[in-house]
């Protein structure tokens, strides 16, 4: 009879890849014509420097989103994290690593009280996360005037040599990257954050932990963010309260979307979603070998995020896929 | 508007131990003698002048020819006083090109964030393109990494606006500073207002170390005053939120005098009064049109503190001199005076036609694109 | 009785005050298959669900194999040997057939997922239900509710507990499906394995159960052997009143009137050469095997996947209805098979789902019909604590019943009814067949889907039988259910 | 004992919260202050709260469809930059221009509901796109900072009121406006088109097969959010004149206030009173601060704690059905 197994179409991620194909490919056009050349290896570095910062926010994002939940905090636990690590630094090499844990510690601990007051007191993750951000920047303006700390040259290399064209930066953020996509695909806790992103009911009546899965989502999510802080302390050479009023968060949401990964939860991943970091950061570079008056670069961000997401938003929502039974036109 | 020089590298240290006061005695100290000496160069170009300038040889960075290409990192076009400035330089740039003396102008525009214009300069740099690189830093002790990677690389690298913690820089363009800007409004604030009365402090953003600096010289400036600080609110320069909280202290007890760390919806403060039927304020703001009409028209006691929109002009300039191996000042302080009562006419008259957010010492009256460039934008 | 696999002892649960459930008592045995009945909201699934550690109970003893427990969450009631096939659908749709088996208790080697193992025993599940056409790699929501309630009892059975609870499992199921579960229980008893069983179909319960406890409002009737009883005791017992002849007769003055729908060499996608004509006063009955493509039928009469061949007529007009306002407006309404998804707005009240249909479409909207919504429902005979009661608030049975009033509101033509009776107990269903027949009374043509055969032969005036898609056969009200699985099952005439 | 439980019950209800919360505020701001009950500063506040009261109704109708509308601080923003363009001081252009901003608001509404609706792409991204570009796009065309003046007649209804009320002293226009408005907003709740948008945001397909226009309905309650947003332009402008920084960050200040209201994220719940109570809080919020006077740095700190308590605090009552007496549904008398 009616046998419902499908032979997947050109899966969603597939198509974004091909996405951030086109975009190179117009982009690549369009700096030739004004005379340039996109794929020179200064602009590819460029590329891939820019991928690193919305990278390592965005990766976290994706667990969040999956679990239908969401943090518009880790512009604000970014910011923090980078000054907890330059104040731990102090300039002195030794302290590298006790920084390093400082800063995992203090943002997973963000994410905790995020992932808390959302899975057990039932707020929206919305309000949640804004009011984390809000006590963050409030704690910042308090009690950091401006810029602090000082970060020893061997850690400000993170955030400036490369190996070859890729920037030590960046190549970190794809082993992270690749971690989370096996973390998701193999690990019990990450291929519940698919059910429970489903729906919550389904998963809580099958026994699943929901709201442990959504905590364990919401440290991992601050924790990228930490490591997000980390690279700015590595680049500025100090930790700057400032960090915050760059709208990382909505950078990152953006790019997770535009990596296929359904707002509503429970489809998506970062394999995804790195892409959609990519298609971002190339944007950013073509806009600047363009010479592109920065307020039409917001027009054209936001035109190309809408567009992007158009094309396969439409196949990605039809959950009812049916199996033809008999082809279209004559009658079998 | 947000935008003053910072401290000099010499006192790194306060920049990067912050968290603790934003007030340093000898900054404060030389920047309220700057006021007083008399700038080297011919008064009619201000952009020109130098105050105390320890001339520095640039032979090294010499070139032949006029087609140099010149490279400008901007932190952002995000307020008035910022996009009043950018046209200016894009106006000086046609002249110097038009005159031969530089061929391509490239600029990026970082949006405020640090990252992106570190990654701004890093693109310059390696692009290998630039003979000369033109820095207006988003935030002091942020971009000092970039900026001395820029150094390295050998290019002539120019400084202006706010500063980073490197001398490494060929030059550092900037008016007086922060500490000047705050005492001229609070010292006007003494001398205007009898003992015992009120001021409100309304401020733009806390953080920013340019604007802690006008703020830090207010209170040095009102400690050895009689006048009653009713308080220091943040309004994020937002019209709305300004007239919002004037309003309620008014409703509170009288509000006698008015001190701003920049003039963005100064105009509001005012009209607060107005709407309460109060007595106008003896206020500061600065030179931002829209403030300076409203001061002539209501006839109250104000002065427009200046940080000098000029500048701009200077940083281009500077790198056709260094590019022609002329001597430019190490660290090149521009003038930087209020307008009072008495000259504001004078400078309404000349920028009658200008919109209300222009900067009345936009210092672009003698380029030729003036004033359609300035007007329709 | 030591041997006692379960003894739950004077249960009582209450949702914010209003009591639910008060001093139940069940008792069951290893191997027992018990029966658990009582009308729509008798608290029969919350009992359940306090055994499934969904719900907790506000007093009472709960002990499995003499040990004394008290769930707190799901995962408790499994890992002591308790699986449930709930009420409500529990799969997702973006998983597959075996992620959803498995869900929660993913099979791991060195603790991570192991998927090979993970298709391997839900293929063993499967086959032990003897389900061939199921596919352990198939994507939950692209099945048919046919297959999604044969995922979740697998999904159940895969726990390999001591005792599982069904609620109400063969309300999606043709009876062809049902013998598959009825020599599955067969199986699991002989391994000792109870089942809870849950149902509103009489039938199942004499041919499958050992005893029977019958709930009325949330208090214990009693329980019996099944033996003991006879069909009619026990509907006395769930309803507390007798119920005449199961299926009302045709009204007197119900005449058969003019051609209302007509369709010739309909078909999509799925359906193919569909003629079927269904006249003012008549009710046609559509019978067939799950996913023979009945539901098809409706979505397309109804425009939610229409026709893309052939013609369609309304009252003699031919039509293209392509989407459902379309439908509504020329007068056809339907009662959709899955309430939750597709029937209500489970956060609003029952009034504002009752007139969804009037508000929506200004065709229909009438002041009138709005005054007749309140009478609608209680000529339904609707349990729920007033009109502003959240529907998501209402037993399964009651939620049905908001979503034929919402349509019988509109005043329709033409009706068509894709399991209405899905999860409604004797008494409502009762009622319901007794409405369908003054429906065709007033005139009105009735297109009527049901699952369990009986209904379809007891109701209809006609019956279409439909096999992997097209129409087997038409045959007469009084069919024999052997003549209609003959066709159904694609054997053709014996 | 059923009447008791329901005081309880409507105590708990989420929609509740807000009035209660809005009286502790209010208490808060009396006990440091009680001038500021006095007519003239009540009204002073008032006028000042109304755009964000009209903004929160907007928002309201967006996301109990189910969808967010993250573009109206940007849009606010760039009302008032076009009109100040537009009129560039001149009377006579005043009205004109208030007919253009209205078709601007309707127009933008449109673009987010149909790229929302027809091209299902999610309303945060489709509105947070629609912020960018309504960002650069104003920016570009005045080159930067807004240019031009406003007419005294715009501003008329943001700054000025019914003159020398006794006791009150002045009636803002923008509270006439806002009452107006909300009045307006209630009562179109109530009817159809309140109900389906009700129902499509509640149970999208459910709504649909019932025959509901639910992208029809959806894509309206973008466009009364443009015109609540270009309402509150107008009054935001007239208030306090043009500045480069108006609407900035207004969204999430507005979405809280819908949440604070106890209208749930997601669609199908909450009541359009709530979220504009919701705003007042928040508006109190700031007040209250400004009254303690609040170390400014801090605010932020303790508004976030605030919002989240808040919110806890009536998910908690949401996460039990409201009672009421056990009946069957009465039978027609
Ligand atoms: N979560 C809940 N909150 C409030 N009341 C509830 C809840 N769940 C069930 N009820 C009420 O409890 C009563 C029993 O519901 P239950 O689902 O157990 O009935 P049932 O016997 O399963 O009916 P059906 O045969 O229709 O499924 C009903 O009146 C229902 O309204
Ligand atoms: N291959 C399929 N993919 C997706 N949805 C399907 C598929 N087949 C059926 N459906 C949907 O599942 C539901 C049940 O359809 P099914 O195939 O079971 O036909 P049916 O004869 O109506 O069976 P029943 O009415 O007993 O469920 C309908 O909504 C139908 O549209
Ligand atoms: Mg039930
Ligand atoms: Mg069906």
């Amino acid at each position: 009879m009616t046998q419902r197994l499908q032979r997947p179409r050109l899966g969603t991620t597939a198509l974004i890849y091909l996405a951030l194909a086109g975009v190179l490919l117009i982009g690549g056009i369009a700096v030739a014509a004004d005379g340039g050349n996109l794929f020179a290896t200064a602009n590819l570095v460029d590329m891939l420097t820019r991928t690193s910062l919305t990278g390592f926010l965005a990766i976290g994002m994706t667990l969040v989103i999956l679990c239908r939940s969401l943090d518009l905090s880790v512009g604000y636990t970014a910011a923090l994290s980078s000054l907890v690590a330059a104040t731990t630094m102090d300039g002195n090499p030794a302290n590298v690593p006790l920084a390093i844990a400082a800063v995992l510690l203090v943002s997973g601990l963000v994410g905790a009280f995020n992932g808390a007051v959302t899975a057990y007191l039932g707020v929206n993750p919305f309000i949640t996360t804004l009011g984390t951000g809000l006590i963050i920047k409030g704690y910042l303006d308090t009690q950091y005037k401006g810029p602090a700390g000082d970060v020893p040259a061997v850690f400000q290399q993170f955030g400036y040599t490369r190996i070859g064209p890729v920037p030590v930066s960046a190549l970190v953020m794809l082993i992270v990257a690749a971690a989370a996509i096996w973390f998701l695909r193999s690990t019990r806790t990450g291929h519940h954050m698919y059910a429970v992103g489903g729906d919550v009911d389904v998963a809580r009546m099958s026994g699943i932990r929901t709201g442990r899965t959504l905590l364990v989502a919401h440290v991992l999510c601050g924790m990228t963010a930490g490591a997000a802080g980390l690279l700015l302390a590595a680049r500025f050479g100090t930790g700057s309260a400032e960090a915050y009023t760059n709208l990382y968060e909505l950078d990152a949401i953006a790019a997770v979307v535009l990596g296929g990964t359904l707002l509503l939860g429970g489809k998506g991943g970062v394999a995804g979603t790195v892409a959609g970091v990519a298609i971002l950061a190339v944007l950013d570079t073509v806009f600047n070998v363009l010479q592109i008056d920065p307020f039409a670069k917001d027009v054209l961000r936001g035109a190309v995020i809408i567009a992007a997401v158009a094309i396969y938003a439409r196949r990605q929502l039809d959950r009812h896929a049916r199996r033809p039974r008999f082809a279209e036109g004559r009658a079998s | 508007t947000t935008d003053t020089p910072t401290d000099e590298a010499d006192d790194a240290t306060t920049e990067t131990e912050s968290g603790d006061e934003w007030f340093v005695q000898a900054d404060y100290d030389e920047q309220l003698a700057q006021r007083d000496i008399e700038p080297e160069g011919d008064p009619a170009a201000p952009w020109l002048q130098a105050i105390e300038p320890e001339w520095v040889d640039t032979a090294a960075f010499a070139q032949e020819g006029g087609d140099a290409t010149v490279c400008f990192s901007n932190a952002s076009v995000s307020n008035p006083w910022r996009v009043t400035g950018w046209i200016t330089m894009q106006q000086q740039v046609e002249v110097l090109q038009a005159e031969g003396k530089i061929g391509e102008f490239r600029h990026s525009d970082a949006g405020d964030d640090d990252d992106q214009q570190i990654s701004d300069i890093q693109a310059f740099v390696d692009s290998g393109d630039c003979d000369a690189l033109i820095i207006s830093p988003s935030t002091t002790a942020t971009l000092t990494p970039a900026v001395e990677t820029a150094c390295e690389s050998g290019v002539p690298v120019i400084v202006f606006d706010r500063g980073v913690n490197t001398d490494c820089a060929v030059t550092f363009i900037h008016p007086i500073g922060g500490y000047a800007f705050g005492a001229d409004a609070a010292e006007f604030l003494v001398d205007n207002l009898e003992p015992g009365d009120k001021v409100l402090a309304l401020r733009i953003l806390p953080g920013v170390d340019v604007l802690e600096n006008r703020w830090a010289a207010a209170t040095e400036v009102f400690a050895g005053s009689e006048l009653e600080i009713l308080g220091d609110e943040f309004t994020g320069g937002d019209a709305a939120e300004i007239k919002n909280i004037v309003t309620q202290y008014l409703q509170r007890g009288d509000v006698d005098g008015i001190w701003m760390d920049a003039g963005d919806g100064a105009v509001a403060a005012i009209e607060a009064f107005e709407d309460a039927g109060k007595p106008y304020p003896v206020m500061t703001g600065e030179d931002e049109l829209s403030f300076m009409r409203k001061w002539q028209e209501t006839g109250m006691t104000a002065l427009a503190p200046v940080y000098s929109n000029f500048q701009w002009r200077t940083p281009v300039i500077a790198a056709t001199m260094i590019l022609a191996g002329e001597q430019v000042p190490a660290e090149w302080v521009l003038p930087q005076e209020p307008i009072t009562e008495a000259d504001r006419d004078q400078y309404l008259e000349v920028n009658a036609d200008m919109p209300s957010l222009h900067y009345a010492k936009f210092g672009g009256e003698d380029l030729p694109g003036f004033p359609d460039a300035w007007q329709d934008r | 009785m030591t041997d006692l696999l379960l003894a739950m002892r004077g249960i009582d649960k209450a949702f914010l005050g209003v009591p639910v459930l008060s001093a139940v008592d069940l008792t069951m045995a290893p191997g027992e298959v018990h029966a658990l009945v009582g009308e729509n909201g008798a608290g029969k699934s919350t009992l359940m669900k306090i055994l499934a550690g969904v719900h907790t109970a506000d007093a009472g003893t709960i002990e499995l194999d003499g040990r004394a427990v008290s769930f707190t969450h799901p995962l408790q009631a499994q890992q002591a040997g308790v699986a449930s096939v709930f009420q409500e659908f529990n799969l997702l749709p973006e998983l597959t057939v075996a992620e959803n088996v498995h869900l929660g208790r993913e099979p791991r080697r060195r603790g991570l997922i192991d998927r090979r193992a993970m298709t391997a025993q839900t293929a063993e599940v499967l086959a032990d239900l003897g389900v061939e056409d199921l596919s352990p790699a198939a994507k939950v929501g692209t099945l048919s509710v046919a297959h999604q309630q044969i995922t979740e009892i697998a999904k159940a059975l895969s726990q390999g507990a001591d005792l599982i609870c069904m609620d109400e499992p063969t309300a999606a199921l043709a009876d062809a499906e049902v013998e598959l579960l009825y020599r599955l229980i067969g199986r699991l008893r002989e391994r000792g394995t109870a089942v809870l069983y849950v149902s509103h179909r009489l039938k199942e319960i004499f041919d499958l159960c050992d005893r029977i406890t019958v709930l009325k409002d949330g208090r214990l009737v009693d329980t019996t052997a099944t033996a003991d009883v006879t069909p009619d005791d026990l509907v006395a017992k769930m309803v507390g009143r007798r119920i005449e002849a199961q299926f009302p007769e045709r009204l007197p003055g119900t005449e058969t009137g003019d051609v209302r729908l007509k369709i010739s060499g309909g078909g999509n996608d799925r359906i193919d050469a569909i003629d079927l004509e269904v006249r003012a006063g008549e009710i046609v009955g559509l019978a067939g095997l799950q996913g023979s493509g009945r539901t098809e039928i409706a979505e397309a009469v109804f425009g939610i996947a229409p026709f893309t061949r052939g013609t369609l007529e309304v009252d003699g007009k031919q039509m293209r209805i392509t989407k459902p306002r379309k439908a509504i407006g020329a007068g056809i309404a339907l009662v959709t098979e899955d309430r939750k998804a597709q029937g209500l707005a489970l956060r609003q009240s029952v009034r504002a789902n009752a007139r969804m249909v009037l508000d929506a479409n200004a065709r229909v909207h009438s002041r009138a019909r709005l005054a007749r919504v309140t009478g609608l429902l209680s000529s339904l005979d609707l349990v729920a604590r007033g009109e502003d009661q959240e529907v998501r608030f209402l037993s399964g049975g009651n939620q049905q019943k908001v979503v034929v009033a919402k349509w019988l509101a509109a005043e329709p033509g033409i009706i068509v009814l894709d399991e209405p009776t899905r999860g409604i107990d004797v008494g409502a269903k009762h009622k319901l067949y007794s409405v369908i027949r003054e429906l065709a009374a007033e005139g009105l043509a009735v297109l009527l889907i049901a699952s369990e055969l009986i209904e379809v032969i007891g109701l209809a005036d006609r019956i279409a039988v439909l096999h992997d898609g097209r129409i087997a056969a038409e045959l007469p009200g009084g069919a024999t259910e052997q003549q209609v699985m003959a066709y159904a099952t694609g054997r053709g005439p014996e | 004992m059923t009447r008791a439980r329901e005081l309880l019950a409507r105590a708990t209800n989420p929609t509740a919260t807000v009035f209660i919360l809005l009286v502790l505020v209010f208490a808060a701001v009396f006990a440091m202050n009680p001038g500021f009950f006095a007519g003239p500063s009540l009204m002073a506040f008032l006028k000042q709260a109304a755009p964000l009261v009209i903004l929160a109704a907007g928002q309201y109708f967006v996301i109990v469809s189910g969808n967010f509308d993250l573009s109206v601080g940007a849009l606010v923003g760039a009302q008032v930059v076009i009109a100040a363009r537009l009129i560039d001081g001149e009377e006579s252009r005043t009205f004109p221009v208030l007919v253009v901003m209205a078709l601007f608001g309707i127009a933008v509404g449109l673009v987010n509901g149909l790229i929302t609706t027809a091209l299902k792409v999610q309303s945060f991204i489709t509105t947070l796109g629609m912020l960018l570009v309504l960002y650069g796009a104003i920016r570009l065309w005045t080159g930067g900072a807004p240019t031009g003046s406003l007419s005294e007649s715009f501003r008329v209804f943001g700054r000025m009121g019914i003159e020398d009320v006794p006791v009150l002293g002045q009636i803002p226009w923008a509270l006439v406006i806002m009452i107006a408005l909300g009045a307006g907003a209630v009562l179109l709740m109530r009817t159809r088109f309140g109900r389906v948008l009700m129902a499509a945001g509640d149970n999208e397909r459910a709504a649909a097969l019932s025959g509901a226009r639910v992208d029809t309905v959806r894509t309206l309650a973008f466009v009364l959010s443009g015109l609540s947003a270009t309402v509150a332009g107008v009054l935001i402008g007239g208030f306090a004149g043009v500045s480069a920084q108006v609407g900035d960050g207004l969204e999430f200040t507005v979405i809280t206030a819908v949440v604070l209201g106890g209208v749930v994220l997601g669609g199908g719940r909450g009541s359009v009173l709530a979220a504009m109570a919701g705003a007042l809080v928040i508006e109190g919020l700031f007040t209250l601060f400004n009254q303690m006077a609040l170390p400014a740095t801090l605010r932020p700190a303790v508004q976030g704690a605030i919002i989240i308590a808040a919110v806890a605090y009536a998910a908690r009552a949401r996460a039990r059905p409201v009672p009421t007496a056990t009946t069957a549904s009465p039978t027609p008398s």
